[in-house]
């Protein structure tokens, strides 16, 4: 695999040290307009490409674009990648690329002493310094003498370069975020075909464009080369992953992709009912490209619509989809209770964000638990799946269908900003793998005497009711989301009926199977379990590594099923001295866990619209699990 | 299944009936319960007695409602339906007719139903033209919930919910429903069987959603709401029904007719002073709504002149048929290979 | 005070024997066009008159008016009247009347043996029988053997007494139910005058149909006095009530009641933004009448409109008031969630029902709690108050509004439809006595350096933002659904910030102060508490009075605040050795109680759309009691 | 507070300013974080020169907003504010006109929260006619959620959430409100300054709900969608400017005009042509809405003809004045007696 720009180019120009590490985090930030979630995203192609490990995290504004040069328009990217197979983005970048004194202000607190900052000069001038509260450059004080500190001129570089493609000014310093790119993939010995292939791609309508891209990301690559200003270069070895053909994939795809695949798998047409809302829009834009395998997506004119839509299909024995965040699910939760009642699949997609109310749209929280299991008008149980890393999504877009179509409910699925826009490695699935969802209907009259088809007779081993389409002879009936008498599904309002029906729907969810909960305790002597659900997978599992590397035992597990929950939880929480829960909320999973189980987990919380850090997580843990030990 | 094409565009796509239907095929095995003399139950007769004209598979017919005492129609019809949640049976049958070409979707609501919590959902459909027959049932009050008054009641009715009168403005269904780019309005009277069955068969026919707005009586909380329109010597004067191709002429012996009034009004006027030649011509296809919307204004809502029939039938692409060919179309166009899909421009390969 | 019609015509006629009785349970059951609602409520009012303590239930059909003479068509009302305190409808009627043969089948089976049946013959043709599935008439077989059957052709007797009226044959046996309810006034010794005054008043408009109701009314007490069918009359004494003004009354006018005397007592009008739904209307109806004190009533497009205009009305500066059932707290979470974040007061009363979706629309259910508590996106806390009984709502609103205006919040008020429906005498509290609720807005910059106005600067104790309402010069600012700075309220995406004020928001509803719980165990010996919450109080107090009348000893208390909980809940619960907590749900609350505290509690539930009966209870609760005792 | 009848019936019961007001009065503190271009700074500059003009106390205007890129506008207004949450605005809007006679309050939405999530509450406000000015900024796309298609996007439209074209036939804004019964219907576009504050201003005057469509430019996500109304050259041929009174004409020289054609509806023509008599006179204030309606309907949304001003301004009964004057009468004819409400009617007495 060659990693220079045009093939073999990178072996030329000053010989450098190089430097082996197993892991590096590089935080791309710059002013929104400056493009860096591109500068990242292609970064993070580079490495995938080069067969690292990684993980990535955006970040960017509420804004469509604040008003450029202030600390509110700041917008960031940041990689991990390794030799290894790593779980999180990283808590702190070791590399910082700051393109404006915004983009500095607002991240050199998370860059470690010792770190590498790279600083578009070009942008600190007065003004741009003035806006953030700079009275002086941090450029020319020594309030950065604890960083490596890299001053270049990318946009005038980038200029210069482009001196003779006749591009205008503005245009040309547009490209420097390339410029910058290209030096990173310069230091990182990054393969760069790759990049030169998009930008030609992306740009094949303006091929001038292009090529100036490609110009400012190969000006980056040899400025890096025949500057003396860098003196080390480094090397991240591919990780040593399972064996098999990987793609990098973000969760918000991952999950388009699984639904894709149960449409496949389930032999149904899809219908997708939505309506945009930050963080989830990016499953109904790539939903929407694919229409070739039977998938409608129907932008709605509203949540309450978009789920109608979808429940009105899946009554036409179409998969019925519809994903939103948080306030959506509010708006859902008459019609989610709809599909309850008539007991009809209906997947719907929470890409949870921080809340309440419109809170931080942009931001992660894992605070919609509780509303998916009970934000509801009666008692109206429904199975909660949530992925757990943006790869994962896939698999548990496929379990949600499966439960979905067996058991006729609507399944909520439990994704949340982290998982949505991060990215990661993904083993892609052999097709020939992947689950048969495929559902019978009802073709015939079920009713005791054979007469009659009645829709709310029920598996007595799934308890599924009878499904029976529109357009299947013999078999009309009527639903609705009054109450129904047990077998024939007549409108009932006897009490005893209903007493039967509520529990009944209970029993069916409740009787879902379920994967047992699996403990990872390498040493099999840990006292003190860490039990996370969703995107906090890879924080906790990070942390546990770390606290395990300073020599102490402590048990990882992670809750895919949130409703029901894995038969033997119960046991796995009472076989441990203390249990740990870390969620991004106030203590949402442990109070569904002490109410069950009578345990008395310990709950630790934050909340603050970003993914735990790993080492806030060891120091935690390692104090619990210390305490523990020692008593 | 054997799908004929019976030149009805409205219904292409629907399979037909091996038999001849009789009314009787599409009552379902639940006792009817409205109360005694609500207008519910002639319509629903006149549905079930209309649908086998159709000819088509009972199977392939479905009701989808939202809430209210007209919301309950699904359950008297032997076909499929969903009595579903309150204001939301156009979207839920919105899902239904673009995932589903072979089925006549149609939706029965009520005024409160589909003007007050639904008037969303309403708007959207017509505006997006989905395949959908809606039968908006107007009794001019919330039956179900026991009688307030509803967004189509008069200024100033005293309900249970306005002791000292309503205040509210009411809609004009036809009014709104074109102001939201329907491309078909209808409207017939419970009592008029004979007309209400030519507007569900011109509805029937027209692809795309078609508004069908019923006056009903409510004999329990709103008596006698439409009487003038009912009662002979008084109806004439009043109902002014529309043929498409004909000058627009009413009275019992079609004295009166509608004319123009200052720029895009229509007026009432008696054809003796204003001579033939001054009626206006129905035109229920002409392309801009104006028309219909200035004949759905003839008088305000004090029923003083109340226009029956179809006042705009156009054709227009609908939702869902246009939904099904992009389908359609990237199915002919790309390749469903997932393995593909999956993979993706770059991926890398870990060998053991 | 005179029992007789006509003042003291009832001491004529008959001398008949006369029973004392310290308790007596009515059920009147006709069709929905019978007006049975009508004659239970009169003669509730002649037994609240004659100063009984009693207890009503109504139930009726979902349908309008259901077809005539089916099972689903029938409608009853049930009155328990004593000379105590009760605290329940009775779980079964002493006395039936059934009107026609569909009422009878409906009801027979809750009729004990021995009991009182009265009945409408003119009903039991052929016609009606078979309707109802009736091979033969019940009448006349001896399917009724266990009871004390009284026929009476009521149409008949009371059309021949109006035939002087001129009245149409269809009007006059209209009048039926007043003959039924003049002679169960004269069986009971029940005062008469007001029905009379009331029904003059009722058909002011109609003199004629006014006098015929009279007549039949007096028809039915003369028609007692006067045939020897019946052997004995009954006396029940005025109950021993604490002195006072007494007034028979039901949950949603007490609720009603409860907001107009929250606008006087905070001196702010009232806007009542709602959308009509059963079991809540009535307040609604009951509010839009009482426009002198300051009440607006705005029925909104759907439940939404209603919540929003709600705020709007709350940011103004008025007491916003929204009302709903179930499906409508659905629809409203994402306001709730407004009204969260922008820290306003607003009352959110959901009179529950049976669920899920539309479910058992005329049923009760207390099946919201969850949805109460957790039905939004993100963190997002409110105080729950739940009324106990009917006459208890009017101190639940105010109690709601009280917390409402001083914390800055929405409350949800969690009635149900059996304490919306149900009535009982309420000791009518001094206008003088009732609790200042007045605000102080601010009027005045209260930022640090006295120069702005912070709208979220806290007061250190409540925890209340300050609150300026627009027209308060100088004091201008923007509040909305994005998370916010604390103290100056500008938007904030900081993450320690939106931590800390998650963490506020929540710290603020729990240190709401409640009073703490009472128990009530006059034995001081019980081991068994049973704790209920909502209008489960009269089923489980009755229950437990049967239990320790059976000798054992029993503690029972009640919640009212469900959210925070009182602060001894925790000692409280731990102080028994069980917790039996009966709920008209899967075990909600026992849910949080279990969560919160680790408590075992044991959860007995049913979910019928019936309030629970005395009987079940006394059995459920002696069976534990005696376990634990014998443990 | 000094209530002076300013003549302007629109704002009558709000306190006036002792002072004269200047446009950065009316600015907030807060940093205005739209994107460069957008044309919602050229509104907001608007807004905030053209509110001093009317001289009210700015303590007592208010301007709530749903949620999109325009819905941030009140923060970046010197008044009271509130940014909601998404579509919702006109309803907590009627909450507060409904509780407060003495506020000016003012509705900032755009074509996704107004026309989609928010549908029903903005035509149910429209016909209940409660005061409030709502500002429809209408940019055909959202912004905010990175641009997918809106109800006013043409049909075929490429975006996010449409690779294929999307497929629904778009609102007409002012068709919709006409149809919903608005009393008050205007347009105007981001750039033209004294066409947006005249239509402002009117609407402000105007007593009941104003609904202000203006086209808005969003550079990101669908630049340039107006541009043929702004290039010299092109947009005297399509801008049809309204002026109460007044015949339609226009072109760069007056060279066309409005004329009656078939039965209800309008055209366009050259006044060369069909002569200055023919041309149709504006009544931005008949009582029958057809007129208006026509009007609205001149051209498709291609923006062929685009009619600008003012189209209808009628008065009529608003809802919070009539709510208010109920509280108000029923104060005057009853008494508020809490202890007498409490008793009712029927009571009896314990005695110790
Ligand atoms: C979410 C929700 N809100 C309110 C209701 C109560 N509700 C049922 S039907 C109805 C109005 C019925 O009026 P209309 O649509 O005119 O039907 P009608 O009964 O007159 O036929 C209302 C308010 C409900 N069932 N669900
Ligand atoms: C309940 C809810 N659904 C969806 C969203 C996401 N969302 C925010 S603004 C918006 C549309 C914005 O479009 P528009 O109203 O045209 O405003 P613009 O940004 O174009 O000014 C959407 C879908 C939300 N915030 N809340
Ligand atoms: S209440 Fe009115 S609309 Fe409803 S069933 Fe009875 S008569 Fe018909
Ligand atoms: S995205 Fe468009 S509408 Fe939104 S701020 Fe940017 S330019 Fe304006
Ligand atoms: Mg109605
Ligand atoms: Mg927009």
């Amino acid at each position: 695999m060659s990693t220079g720009v045009d093939g073999g180019a990178a072996a030329t120009g000053t010989p450098r040290s190089v430097t082996k590490l197993d892991r590096v985090v590089i935080r791309f930030a710059g002013d929104s307009g400056d493009g860096m979630q591109l500068t990242g995203d292609r970064f993070t192609s580079e490495a995938a490409a080069f067969g690292n490990d990684l993980s990535t995290m955006p970040n960017f504004p509420a804004e469509i674009r604040a008003p450029q040069g202030t600390i509110p328009g700041v917008s960031s990217f940041q990689v991990h990648f390794a030799d290894y197979d790593i779980l999180t983005p990283g808590d702190r970048p070791d590399v910082l690329v700051a393109m404006n004194p915004a983009a500095l202000k607002a991240n050199i607190a998370d860059l470690p002493a010792g770190g590498t900052l790279i600083v578009n000069t070009d942008e600190f001038v007065k003004r741009n310094l003035t806006k953030v509260g700079y009275a002086a450059s941090p450029l020319e004080d020594d309030s950065l003498a604890a960083y490596q500190v890299h001053q270049v001129a990318m946009a005038t570089i980038t200029q210069n370069a482009l001196a003779d493609t006749g591009l205008g000014k503005k245009d040309a310093e547009r490209c420097k975020n390339m410029f910058a790119l290209g030096l990173l993939s310069w230091m990182y010995h990054r393969p760069t075909e790759g990049t030169e292939r998009f930008l030609r791609e992306k740009f094949a309508k303006k091929p001038d464009i292009a090529e100036a891209n490609v110009l400012a990301f190969r000006a980056g690559f040899y400025y890096g080369e025949t500057t003396e200003a860098f003196a080390v270069t480094y090397e991240v070895a591919p990780a040593k992953l399972a064996p098999g053909t990987y793609r990098q994939i973000t969760g918000n795809t991952a999950l388009a992709y699984g639904i894709v695949a149960a449409a496949q798998q389930s032999k149904l047409p899809v219908l997708l009912g939505t309506y945009p809302i930050t963080p989830a829009s990016d499953i109904l834009h790539e939903l929407s490209k694919h229409k070739q395998f039977g998938i409608t997506t129907f932008q709605a004119e509203d949540e309450i619509a978009g789920i109608c839509a979808a429940l009105g299909a899946s009554y036409g024995g179409a998969l019925g989809v519809t994903s939103t965040s948080g306030p959506g699910v509010a708006l859902k939760s008459e019609t989610i209770g709809l599909g309850v009642m008539t007991e009809l699949p209906l997947i719907v997609i929470d890409v949870q964000r921080g809340g309440p109310s419109t809170g931080l749209p942009t931001k992660t929280e894992q605070a919609d638990l509780l509303q998916a299991m009970y934000g509801r008008n009666g008692e109206s149980p429904v199975p909660i799946v949530a992925p757990q890393s943006p790869a994962d999504c896939f698999k548990a877009a496929l379990e949600a269908t499966q439960i979905a179509l067996t058991y006729r409910t609507p399944v909520l699925l439990l994704s949340d900003g982290a998982v949505a826009n991060g990215s990661e490695p993904w083993l892609v699935p052999d097709v020939d793998d992947l689950p048969d969802l495929t559902v019978e209907f009802a073709t015939e009259p079920n009713s005791p005497d054979g007469t009659a088809f009645w829709p709310y007779l029920r598996d007595p081993e799934t308890l599924a009711r009878a499904w029976a389409v529109p357009g299947t002879a013999g078999l009309q009936h009527r639903i609705g989301g009054l109450e129904k008498a047990d077998g024939t599904g007549n409108i009932s309002y006897e009490p005893d009926n209903h007493d039967r029906m509520v529990r009944l729907r209970q029993a069916k969810i409740d009787g879902i199977p379920v994967p047992d909960l699996e403990v990872d305790d390498p040493t099999g002597k840990a006292r003190v379990l860490v039990l996370g659900w969703g995107s906090s997978y890879g924080p906790i599992g990070a942390a546990c590594r770390r606290v395990r590397k300073l020599g102490h035992s402590v048990a990882q597990a992670h809750l895919r099923n949130l409703n029901p929950f894995p038969a033997n939880l119960g046991a796995v929480l009472r076989s441990y001295d203390k249990v740990v829960v870390p969620e991004m909320n106030l203590g949402q999973l442990a109070l569904l866990l002490r109410g069950k189980y009578l345990v008395d987990v310990v709950s630790y919380t934050k909340v603050a619209g970003l993914p735990f850090k790993a080492e806030e997580l060891q120091n935690v843990l390692t104090d619990i699990v210390k305490g523990v030990d020692a008593a | 299944m054997t799908t004929i094409d019976l030149g009805l565009p409205g219904l292409a796509g629907v399979p037909t009936a091996d038999e001849p239907q009789k009314a009787k095929d599409y009552k379902s095995d639940q006792e009817v319960r409205w109360c005694p003399g609500c207008g519910d139950y002639v319509v629903l007769n006149a549905v079930q007695s209309f649908l086998p004209t159709l000819g088509l598979k009972r199977e392939n017919i479905v009701f989808i409602s939202g809430i209210g005492c007209s919301s309950r129609f699904p359950y008297y019809m032997n076909t499929y339906g969903m009595h579903s949640i309150h204001g939301r049976a156009p979207a839920i049958a919105t899902g239904l007719a673009t995932a589903r070409p072979d089925l006549s979707v149609w939706v029965v609501t009520g005024d409160g139903d589909a003007l007050s919590i639904g008037g969303n959902h309403l708007i959207h459909t017509l505006r997006r033209n989905v395949n959908l027959k809606i039968l908006l049932f107007n009794n001019r009050i919330y039956g179900l919930t026991k009688g307030q008054y509803s967004p189509t009641s008069e200024t100033g009715k005293v309900t249970k919910s306005t002791p000292m009168g309503s205040l509210d403005h009411p809609f004009n269904p036809i009014s709104l429903a074109l102001g939201a780019e329907a491309s078909f309005v209808g409207r017939a009277i419970d009592s008029d069987r004979a007309g209400l069955t030519e507007v569900l068969r011109q509805a029937a026919e027209h692809r795309g959603s078609a508004l069908v707005e019923i006056y009903q009586n409510c004999p329990i909380f709103n008596d006698g709401a439409f009487d003038v329109l009912k009662d002979a010597g008084e109806a004439e004067q009043r109902l002014i029904p529309l043929q498409h191709g004909k000058p627009i002429r009413f009275g019992a012996n079609g004295e009166y007719g509608v004319v123009r009034a200052g720029f895009g009004s229509l007026d009432v006027a008696k054809v003796s002073e204003v001579g033939e030649d001054a009626l206006v011509v129905h035109d229920a296809h002409a392309e801009d709504p104006s028309f219909a919307f200035a004949l759905s204004r003839l008088s305000t809502q004090d029923l003083s002149h109340t226009v029956t029939g179809v006042f705009r039938s156009v054709t227009r692409p609908t939702y869902d048929d246009a939904a099904r060919a992009q389908v359609d179309d990237a199915k002919a166009s790309r390749a469903a290979d997932l393995g593909s899909l999956l993979r993706g421009k770059d991926t890398w390969t870990v060998i053991a």
